[in-house]
């Protein structure tokens, strides 16, 4: 059963690559090309471009990657749990109530550092 | 007519050809993907035409009408011009990461097909992680217009890139949210399982009606996951330009425009495999071929939705969208995911535990919009904060 | 026979992509090819039949932990471009000790014999290991939410900017 | 079953070596970061093969991974953490250019 639907998957990964790969060849192969370098220069509005593009950016944005990463983490723990539920006990739900308890601190305390504000 | 017995009976003509088993597999595999790739790319093509018909109506315009019966084959002339199109590469862009972010956008959003039952069992991988599945290959996107991003070397494609970061991973944790609740419900990963869930006369058992609330939220969540307004301000023109994608042009930019429309589909489908039944509907056990007109229509009526959305309200603005996800959908979907876990460890009757699960979801629902209500009104008495950035309220 | 030619397969793409991601020069390509060997691992855990784990591979490693590597790159000016000099004073040393290494273990691999046994995963393998988290590896069940929460409020400490 | 045990742990143990390589011999801070998550990884790998040829019927081996996956998310969010705040500071993430605590 597994290698049935996983094989497929594997299958239609490989398809699903090339396809876009084959397309992009093809159109490389019809397409024009007549490139300058003012038309290969990069774009800003119309106007010269000032500076190098990989400037310097606040580590604020950071913060919203770094909550993420964690609450991604909980819910691969919930996942399965949430398939066992039915089986389980009171007990089990007590034990993943105070789970997310304590990740929802962490929430408060994001919140509270004002790391959930774009700035 | 039955789908599985057609594809039953293709195998066993295979077989007794003489092919080996080995082969008969690989065959089967090779067509099964393909079926879905080209379901995939002719549903592109029809939901470009859809959805510039419907925001055309929406503001009163005629829309596509030029090409073929009602503008039908304009999609298909849209893509031969971006065929022939000449394909300009920054010259300061890294070129190998630059061809590579189209290349994943298209791939991540074909392999999400893999998973979507389009009738009872007649889907691509019947796999038991299917959720996981939709959320692993959803956050290949993200890494995809990340990487777009960097490799344009150009600033506001850089800056989109970091809003592609804020907006779609965090937008990911309230879907996953959702997500949770249902399987919590059904104790089932495999959305097929999910979807046969659901079943009932005159769609009664469709998850929607048990779980108002947790809907709500996917559906918001949505409408960021894929980029629409009132949260598209990964490419909001007037202020970034394009956003991630602005130095692509031709095909690869075609890739992306796909991948954009496309994933509005899978969040659609994904809508109404969790909430509104899948292919359940009236005779949809008896006549297999049924579930798929009937799936397909709720489909197509909640794209619709998703488009007039689009179509009807005007952006956000980026800290108002970031603190309404962290700020009230966030700790939503988790009182929402603690209260249906409580209630349903009751133990009562599944009626009673049905009517009580609607009601806790309304209870919050309205709670939630209560306390955003009491805060937006609070701060048009008080200018010096920023309109929509809840504080924590105080208990 | 055919899980073996794929098995071959991913393992050497992976280890090229390994390969690759220590001797990138430029940042962001290893890390790239970090995305490349975790893709690869999701594949052989599926070959291995455990297909939670591969998608967990796929949400956490690649969803999550890249994203965050490929951000911070992009984070800091200096990280984007090329490296002058990537490698310390110590790698022909480092080569060294990694060729011993790998030749160690897998000398003692090969003798080692291993107690295999052949039986099928259970089916509700998703169901045991939810089970699992909170019957009888509640503590560290526990302590992980622990673990993330302090990681959380170190990680804010350490990324926020003060003088706001 | 065709694959022998011992191929798993060998690619691991290739997979777990470059990335000791990669931890012993780059200069950037991210890049050491990178090879200890490819050694994670082949832990990762060794815990599953085992699990699977070993003890198949007792999900043990598999929750093991899933903790394995949290300090290694844990541990990347605060490492780079660290290394954007050195950076702001520092103009720098090279490790042998960081060593205040040598003098």
């Amino acid at each position: 059963m597994l290698v049935q639907q996983y094989g497929l998957i594997g299958v239609f990964a490989v398809i699903a690559f090339l396809f876009p790969i084959v397309t992009l060849a093809f159109t490389w192969l019809i397409r024009p090309k007549r490139s300058n370098p003012l038309k290969n220069s990069t774009y800003e509005c119309g106007i010269e471009t000032v500076g190098d593009a990989w400037v310097q950016f606040r580590a604020q944005y950071y913060l919203f990657a770094l909550i993420f990463v964690v609450f991604d983490i909980e819910a691969i723990f919930l996942f399965p749990f949430a398939v066992a539920f039915n089986k389980i006990g009171l007990f089990a739900l007590v034990e993943a109530i105070i789970f997310v308890f304590i990740l929802l601190v962490g929430l408060i305390y994001a919140w509270k550092k004002n790391a959930l504000e774009w700035q | 007519m039955d789908l599985r017995a057609l594809g039953e009976s293709f195998i066993a003509m295979l077989e007794n050809m003489g092919i080996p088993e080995g082969w008969v597999l690989l065959i089967n595999w090779v067509l099964g993907a393909l079926a879905v790739l080209v379901v995939a790319l002719l549903l592109a093509i029809f939901l470009i035409w859809y959805e510039r018909k419907i925001a055309g109506r929406v503001q009163d315009r005629l829309g596509p009408n030029r090409v073929g019966p009602w503008g039908l084959i304009q999609p298909f002339a849209d893509a031969l011009k971006l065929l022939t199109k000449e394909d300009i590469t920054p010259d300061k862009a890294d070129r190998i990461t630059y061809n590579l972010a189209p290349i994943i956008a298209v791939f991540h959003i074909l392999m999400l097909f893999l998973v979507i039952p389009f009738a009872d069992k007649v889907v691509g991988a019947n796999i038991n992680v299917g959720v996981l599945f939709l959320m692993a290959f959803g956050a290949l996107g993200t890494l995809a217009m990340l990487m777009a991003g960097w490799s344009s070397r150009n600033k506001y494609a850089l800056l989109g890139g970091f809003r592609v970061v804020a907006q779609l991973l965090s937008y990911e944790i309230p879907v996953g949210l959702a997500m949770l609740t249902v399987v919590m419900l059904r104790g089932s990963m495999n959305l097929n399982t999910i979807a046969q869930g659901q079943g009932g006369v005159f769609g009664l058992g469709w998850y929607v009606w048990i779980l108002p609330a947790v809907f709500v939220l996917y559906f918001v969540a949505a409408l960021a996951e894929g980029e629409r307004a009132p949260f598209d301000l990964l490419e909001a023109e007037s202020e970034i330009v394009a956003g991630y994608n602005i130095e692509y042009s031709a095909m690869k930019f075609a890739w992306f425009y796909l991948a954009f429309f496309l994933n509005t589909w899978v969040l659609s489908a994904v809508a109404v495999t969790l909430f509104f039944g899948g292919w359940q509907g009236p005779f949809a056990a008896q006549l297999p071929i049924l579930g798929v007109f009937y799936f397909f229509l709720k489909v197509f009526i909640m794209f619709f939705v998703f488009a007039w959305v689009r179509a009807t309200f005007p952006r956000l603005r980026i800290d108002q969208m970031m603190s309404f996800c962290w700020k009230a959908l966030v700790p939503m979907g988790l009182a929402l995911f603690l209260a249906v876990a409580i209630v349903l460890k009751l133990g009562l009757p599944s009626a009673a535990t049905n009517a009580l699960l609607f009601i806790v979801n309304v209870v919050i629902l309205f709670a939630t919009l209560k306390l955003l209500g009491n805060y937006t009104k609070d701060l048009s008495h008080n200018k010096n904060k920023r309109l929509f950035a809840p504080e924590l309220p105080r208990l | 026979m055919v899980g073996q030619i794929l098995f071959i397969f991913i393992a050497v793409v992976t280890l090229l992509m390994a390969l690759g991601v220590v001797v990138a020069r430029n940042l962001f390509h290893a890390a790239l090819f970090l995305i490349g060997v975790f893709f690869g691992i999701a594949a052989l855990f599926i070959l291995l039949e455990a297909e939670f784990l591969a998608m967990a591979q796929i949400i956490i490693y690649i969803g999550a932990i890249a994203t965050l590597i490929v951000f911070a790159i992009m984070l800091s000016k200096g990280m984007m471009g090329r490296e002058s000099g990537a490698y310390n004073k110590q790698w022909y040393f480092a080569g060294g000790a990694m060729v011993f290494f790998f030749g160690l273990v897998s000398w003692l691999l090969v003798k080692m014999p291993f107690k295999t046994i052949s039986a099928q995963v259970p089916n509700d393998a998703i169901q045991q290991i939810g089970s699992g988290f909170v019957g009888h590896y509640v503590v560290p069940f526990e302590v992980a939410s622990v673990l993330l929460l302090v990681a959380l409020v170190g990680a804010i400490m350490l990324a926020r900017e003060r003088n706001s | 079953m065709t694959v022998p045990l011992s191929w798993y742990l060998i690619f691991a143990t290739a997979l777990f070596s470059l990335g000791f390589f990669g931890v012993l011999s780059r200069r950037n801070a991210v890049a050491v970061l990178m090879g200890v998550e490819l050694m994670l990884n082949a832990v990762n790998v060794n815990l599953v093969a085992f699990w699977r040829y070993l003890t198949p019927t007792d999900l043990s081996g598999q929750i093991f991974v899933v903790f394995v996956f949290t300090v290694a998310a844990a541990e990347a969010a605060v490492g780079l953490a660290l290394m954007i705040s050195i950076y702001r500071t520092r103009k720098t993430i090279n490790i042998d250019e960081i060593n205040d605590l040598q003098h």
